[in-house]
C-alpha cells in the first residue's frame, strides 16, 4: 500500500500482518473454542455459555453478561508474570468483553452469563488483538448468535513510520505509538480502541485507514477458519452442521440482521 | 437518596432529550457542568486536587516515595495511579479490592499523564540503579455524578501541578520540607465522549451515562497532540463520530486546562 | 478552666478544642452525608440506609445492622498509608460503629442495615473523633431516627499536663496518654472509650471530666450544623424539612424517647 | 454441642438473675471462673502458656524473629501480637483472614503490654538501625465460654514471662538455643466488665456475654496504673459505672496475677 | 520385630512408636473433640455437624460434605509459620478429609457437612497422622455413625533403615523417606498414602508392613481412650452413653455393616 | 458442551463396562489413551512442552529465575511447582486463587520431580549462599479429560528436559540467550490408577474419573525406583491392589518415557 524506507525488524512490508492461524473447536469440554497462532503469540479462548449466571443478583432480565477473561501464562513473556491476574489484564478483559458484547445478540438470553477465557501461552506484542480475533471464532463455534465476527489489530509508529500489527521490537521503538482497536466488519464500526503514545490528529487518521484495513484482513482469515471446520465438520456430523450454518447465514446476509437484533445502522 | 430504578427512569428521559439534541439540564452537547477546584486540599499529601464537575466530586493525592528503579530503565524514577471508588460515592459501589471500573480508570488517567510524556522520569532518578522517586497518584471518587475519568483527570494534572518533592537527608525523607517542586513540560487531560443513539455529548450526568451505548475518552495536550484513547461500553464508533470528538477533543481540554489554571492563580 | 504552665504547641489553652467545621449534606447520591474539617483532619462521611441487608443470612430479625467503616486515604498521613484497609482502621470501623448503634433506633429496622462510611483525606491526630462526630450528623442528614447525636472527643496528657483535643506533637510526647472518648450528651453515657498510655485512677477522673466538657462543645457544634442546614433548606424545599424536623424533634425533647425505643435512664 | 439458638435461651435466663444480682453459677458478680494455666505449653515457642477460664480455652506462644527496627526508632524491636479464632471455638467462627473480632481482640491485647512499658523495647535491640527483635504473639481461642480478652491477656503474660531469647550466631538464629530470658518490669493485665441492664459483673460466660449490652476492659499494672482501655458492644456506661469499673480492676488482676504466678512456681 | 544396628536419637526400637496419648471431649462447644499428645506433637480437633452445607450450591444431595482442616499454629515449628494457610496444609486436609470420608456414612445425611478442624500446637514429625489419629475419636465422640476408627501412622527411613513413627531427626536424614498412612483396622484398608523419598518395591513392601503394624498400635489406643470416655461418662450421664455406645458398636461388630452402609468386603 | 449430568451418566455407563472388565472407549484396563507431545510450545518459556492424553490437554512452562539460597541450604537451587486448572478446562472450574485440587496437582507433580532427585539442586547454585537458580514450573491444565496427574508430570518433565539455563552477566538475566541446559540424572513420571469396584485400572477419562471411588498416583524412575506415592478419593485399597499398581507403573511409565523421547528426537 505506502512506500517508506522503514525497513521492519522481520522484513515485513508496513501494512502486512504477523502469519496468522486459527483453529476452531480446540478444546472438549466447552461449549466453543478456538486455538490461534498470530506471529509468535499463542492464545487458546474457551467458551461457555449462554448459561445461568450466579450468583442470582448479578444476573441482569433484559440480557446476558458477558464475562471475558484475559490472561497471560507466568512463562508467556520474557520476564516471569506474576500467577495473579495483574492490573493491565483486568484492564484488557474489560474492554475486551465489551467489545464482544456489542457483536452478541444478548438482549436474546435473560439472566443468563456468556463466559470467555483466553489464555496465552507465548507472547510477542499484540495479544490482546490475538486473543480478541480467537474468541468470536470460538463464539460462533458455541453456536452463540452475533451481529457480525470481531477482528482486531494494532497499529503502531516506529522510527516517525505508521506501521500495522507492531511486532515487540516496533513497540519498544523511542517514538512507539500503540493502537489496538477491533471493529464490526460489515459497517466498520469500532468496537475497540485504546492508544498509547503521542500522535497528532492527521498522523492518528493515516493509522486509524492502516487499523481499518489490518482488521479486514484479520476478517478474511476468521471467516475462513470458521468456513473450513464447517466443511470438514460436514462429513463427519449432521447436527454440527445445523447450529454453524446458522452462524454463517447471520454473518453473511446483512438485511436480515436489523430485523433480529437491535442492530442500527451507524 | 435517588436510587438506581430512578437513575434509570432518568436515563430513559436523557435519552429522548438527546435523540432531539437537547438535554435535562439545559446544557448544549458539548458543554461541561460548573467546574469547582480545591488545589492542597490534603496538607498531608505532597500535592492534592478536589475536583467537582457537576455533581462529581473527587480527590486526587500524590506521595512521592523513595524506590528502586526498574531494572531496564536504571536512570528513571516512575509514577503509579490507583483509584478507588469509595462506597459512600454511589449506592451500589461496595468496599473491597479494586475492581475493573476502578482499574480502567486508574489505568486511563496514568496512560493520559505518562503518555503525553509531560514528566521526565528521568528528572526522578536520585541515584542511579538504586535510588528514584516513585510519584503515586491515588484519586478518590467521593460522589459519583458522571462522568468520572475527566474530573479524575483533572484532579491528578491538579495534584502534579502543586506537588512538591520532599527533601531528602541520607536515606529518608525529612518530613514537612520540600526540596522544590515537580516540573511539568505540558498539561495532558482526559475528554471524554458519551454516545446514545446517534448523538455524540460531552460531560455525562450519571443518568446519561447509565443510558450512554458507547463512551470514548481522548487524552490530549495543548499542543495539540493525543495522547491516550480508551473507548468503553458496548457501543460502537464509526470513523466519523471519533473524528468528530477529536475535534472537539483540544477545544474541550483548553477550557478545562484555563479554569485549572485560574483555580491555581487563585490559590497562590 | 484549669491553669498551668505547659504551652500547647498550637498555643490552645488545655481545655480548648481546635476550630471545628460540619457541613451536612455533602453528598447527592448517599442518603445522607457530612463534611467535617477538625483542625487539620478533614474527612466526608456517607451514609446508606436502612436497606436491606444482603446477603440475606446477615440480616438480623430483630435490629438493623450499622456497618462502620473507617478509612484513611493512602496521602492524608505523613508517611504513605497502603490502599489496603489496615488493622488499626478495622478496630476503629467496630467501636465507632458499636458506639453510633447505641444511639440508632436499630430496632425499628428489622432485617435492614445502615452503612457508614467515613474517609479521611487529610489527619493530625484525633481523626477517629472527627470522623464519628460528623458521622452522627450525616445519620441525621439521612433521616435515621436518633436517641441522641454522638459527639467524639479525645483526651491526652503531654509533659505532665492532660489536655483536651491533644494534636500530633501532643500525641506524640514522652508521656503521652491518648483517650478518645464519644458520648450520648442528654445523659452523659459513654459509648465509646478507648486508652493507651499510663494514667492513676485521679488522673483518669480529670481526664474524664476533660473529654466529658470536650464532648458537650463538640454537640454544640453538631447542632448547630444541622440547625443551619434546616433554615437553609427551609427556603427551599418542604418535603426534606419534616425528615428533619422530626430529627430535631427526637434530639431536643427529652420525655418521648423512653417511651419510643428501650432507652433506660442511666 | 449446644448451639446458639440455646445459648440465647440461656442468655434470657442470665439476664434474669442478674436482674437480681445473682448468677446462673452462683458465682458473685465479680467472681471469676475456675482458672488453670499450663505454661511452656508448646517445646517449639520460645514462650507459651494455655490458660482455661471456666470453659474458655486459649493457647498463646511467641516466636523471635530478626527484623529491622522501624525507621523512627532505629534501636527499638518491637512486639506484634495476633489472634485467631479457630473455627473449633465456636459454632460459628469460620475460617478465613481475621475478622474484627480477632483483630480487636488481638489489638486490645497488644496495647496492654505495649503501653505498660514492661517491656522495655531499647533492650530488644540487637544492632542499631538494622537489627532487632520483634517478639510475634500470637493467641489462639481454642474454645470460645466468655471473657476471651481476660483469658488471652492472661496467656500472653504467661507466655511472654516464661519467654526465652534465641541465641544468635552471625545473622541467624541457633535453634534450641537461647541466651537468655525475656526481661519484663511489670504484670500487665486486662480485667473485662460486663454490663446487663444496671449491673456490673465480670467474667462473663458465654451466654453472659451474648446477653450483655456492653463491655469494658480495662488493662492494668500491679502499681495501681491504668495502662489500656476498651469500651465495646452497643450499650452505654456511665462515669459512676466506669469508675465502679476501675476500683474493681486492681483488685481482681491483682488475683489473677496470683494466680499466674502459682502456676509458673508449680511448673519450675 | 526387626533387629538392627541402627539407634534411634529417641532410643525407641524401630517398630516403637513414640508416647501417645488421646483424651476425647475437651471442647464445650464443639459438637465432638479430641486432643492428642504423640511425642512433641500437640493437637486440638474439633469435629461439627452433620450441619447444613452453606451456601447451598455447594450441598450434595447424596451425601455428608466432609471438611477437613489441618493448620499448624505459627509458634508449633522451630521457624515461625505464618498465620496464612501455606500450601502444605492445605494438601494435607484434603488427603485427611478424603481418608475420614471413607469410614463416614456420609450417605445418611444429604446436604450436610462435617466439619472437622484440626490444630496443631507443637509438632516434631508426623503431625498429619497425630491430627488424623484424633479426628476419628472427635467423630465417634460427636457421635457421627462410622464403619471404623482411623489410626494413622507414618513410616520412614534413615541410615538405610526402615523405622515406624519417624522423629524430626530422622526425617532430615540424608536417605530419608517419608510415608505417611491411615488405615480402617477391620480390613486392613488404606485410606490414606503418600510418600516422599526414594524406595524398591521391595523396601516398599517391608515399610507397609511396619506401617501397618503401626496403625495397628495407634487403633488400640484409640479405642481405650473412647472407652476410658465411656466409662467416666457412664457414672454422670446417662443420654451421652447411648450415642457413644452406638459407635462403640458399629466398631466391634462386623457382620451388621456390610448391610447398614455400602461397606463392601475388601 | 457435554455438561456435568451427561458426565455422571456416562460415570454409571464406565461402571457398568468396569465392573465387566472393559472400557467404554474398548482400550484395556492399563492401556493409555493416544498421547501426543509438543516440546518447546512457548518459545519465551525457558523450556516448554504442551501434552494430549486423549482429550486432556496440559501446557507446562518453565522460568528460571535467579533468588537467594534456603538459608539452610546455602549452596542449591530449589523448584518450584505451580498448577492452574484453567476455567476453559471444564465447566465448572472457576477463576479465582489456587484451590485445594490445583494445590495437589501441583505438589505431587513437584514430589515426583524432586525426590527423584533427578535435578542436582547443587548445580543450580550461582553463588554460595546469594544467588541460585529457582526453576519455577508452571502447570495449566486446558481441558480436563481426566488424569491429570499423569498428563501434567509428563508435560512438566518433557519442559524440563528441553529446559535451558539462561546466560547472566553481572546479577541480571540477558534476554534470549542461554548458557546451557538442565541436567537431569532421571527421568521420573507419575503413573496414576483408579478403582471402581473390585477394578483397577490406567488412565481414567473424565466420566470414568467421575465414577472412581480411589485413586493411587506412583512417581518412580527408569531405575525401577518408586519417589512418590499420593492416594486420594474417599475410597480404600488393600495391600495386594496397591502392590498390582506398583507392578504396572514401572512398565506403564516406560512406555510413557519412550513416548516422551520419540517426540523429543522428531522435534530435534
Amino acid at each position: 500500500m505506502e512506500k517508506s524506507v522503514y525497513e521492519r525488524p522481520d522484513g515485513r512490508k508496513i501494512d502486512e500482518l504477523r502469519k496468522i492461524k486459527i483453529v476452531p473447536s480446540v478444546l472438549t469440554r466447552a461449549d466453543g473454542s478456538a486455538y490461534i497462532e498470530w506471529g509468535q503469540n499463542k492464545a487458546i479462548v474457551g467458551v461457555f455459555g449462554p448459561r445461568e449466571a450466579l450468583p442470582q443478583h448479578i444476573q441482569n432480565p433484559t440480557k446476558a453478561l458477558v464475562n471475558y477473561v484475559y490472561r497471560m501464562a507466568t512463562f508467556s513473556v520474557p520476564e516471569r508474570k506474576s500467577a495473579k491476574p495483574g492490573r493491565r489484564e483486568i484492564e484488557i478483559s474489560k474492554v475486551s468483553g465489551e467489545a464482544l458484547e456489542s457483536a452478541i445478540f444478548v438482549e436474546r438470553f435473560a439472566n443468563a452469563t456468556i463466559d470467555i477465557y483466553a489464555y496465552l501461552f507465548d507472547s510477542n506484542a499484540g495479544t490482546r488483538c490475538a486473543a480478541l480475533t480467537a474468541a468470536s471464532v470460538a463464539l460462533a463455534d458455541a453456536g452463540i448468535p452475533m451481529r457480525d465476527l470481531v477482528p482486531a489489530c494494532a497499529v503502531g509508529r516506529a522510527n516517525g513510520q505508521l506501521i500495522v500489527d507492531p511486532c515487540k521490537e516496533e513497540e519498544d521503538a523511542e517514538d512507539a505509538v500503540d493502537m489496538p482497536m477491533a471493529i464490526l466488519p460489515r459497517n466498520k464500526e469500532v468496537v475497540l480502541l485504546q492508544m498509547d503514545g503521542l500522535l497528532s490528529l492527521e498522523e492518528w487518521k493515516k493509522a486509524f485507514h492502516l487499523g481499518l484495513n489490518g482488521c479486514m484482513q484479520v476478517y478474511e482469515i476468521q471467516k475462513k477458519a470458521i468456513k473450513e471446520k464447517y466443511e470438514s465438520i460436514e462429513k463427519e456430523d449432521k447436527k454440527a452442521i445445523e447450529a454453524l450454518n446458522e452462524e454463517m447465514e447471520c454473518l453473511e446476509s446483512e438485511g436480515q440482521n436489523s430485523a433480529e437484533g437491535d442492530y442500527v445502522e451507524g | 437518596m435517588r436510587d438506581d430504578i430512578l437513575f434509570e427512569l432518568q436515563g430513559e428521559k436523557a435519552k429522548a432529550y438527546l435523540a432531539k439534541g437537547k438535554r435535562i439540564d439545559g446544557r448544549s452537547l458539548m458543554e461541561y457542568r460548573p467546574i469547582s477546584i480545591i488545589p492542597n486540599f490534603s496538607k498531608n499529601a505532597d500535592g492534592s486536587c478536589r475536583v467537582k464537575v457537576g455533581e462529581t466530586d473527587v480527590i486526587a493525592g500524590i506521595k512521592m516515595e523513595i524506590g528502586a528503579p526498574y531494572p531496564d530503565s536504571p536512570n528513571e524514577g516512575s509514577i503509579s495511579v490507583g483509584a478507588e471508588f469509595t462506597p459512600m460515592a454511589s449506592p451500589i459501589f461496595e468496599t473491597g479490592p479494586p475492581d475493573e471500573y476502578s482499574i480502567e480508570l486508574a489505568r486511563v488517567v496514568d496512560r493520559c499523564i505518562r503518555e503525553s510524556k509531560t514528566l521526565d522520569f528521568k528528572q526522578l532518578l536520585i541515584e542511579e540503579a538504586t535510588k528514584a522517586w516513585i510519584v503515586n497518584i491515588d484519586v478518590y471518587v467521593v460522589n459519583d455524578g458522571g462522568n468520572l475519568f475527566d474530573a479524575s483527570s483533572l484532579a491528578a494534572l491538579g495534584a502534579l501541578i502543586v506537588a512538591k518533592i520532599p527533601k531528602i537527608e541520607g536515606d529518608k525523607i525529612v518530613k514537612n520540607e520540600y526540596s522544590g517542586k515537580l516540573e511539568l513540560s505540558c498539561m495532558p487531560l482526559l475528554t471524554t465522549f458519551f454516545k446514545i443513539g446517534n448523538t455524540i455529548f460531552a460531560d455525562a450526568t450519571i443518568s446519561e451515562e447509565k443510558a450512554a451505548d458507547a463512551r470514548i475518552s481522548v487524552g490530549s495536550t495543548e499542543n495539540r497532540q493525543i495522547c491516550a484513547m480508551q473507548k468503553g461500553l458496548a457501543g460502537k464508533f464509526t470513523q466519523q463520530e471519533i473524528e468528530r470528538c477529536f475535534e472537539m477533543t483540544f477545544e474541550k481540554a483548553d477550557e478545562l486546562r484555563s479554569t485549572l489554571k485560574d483555580a491555581l492563580a487563585a490559590e497562590s
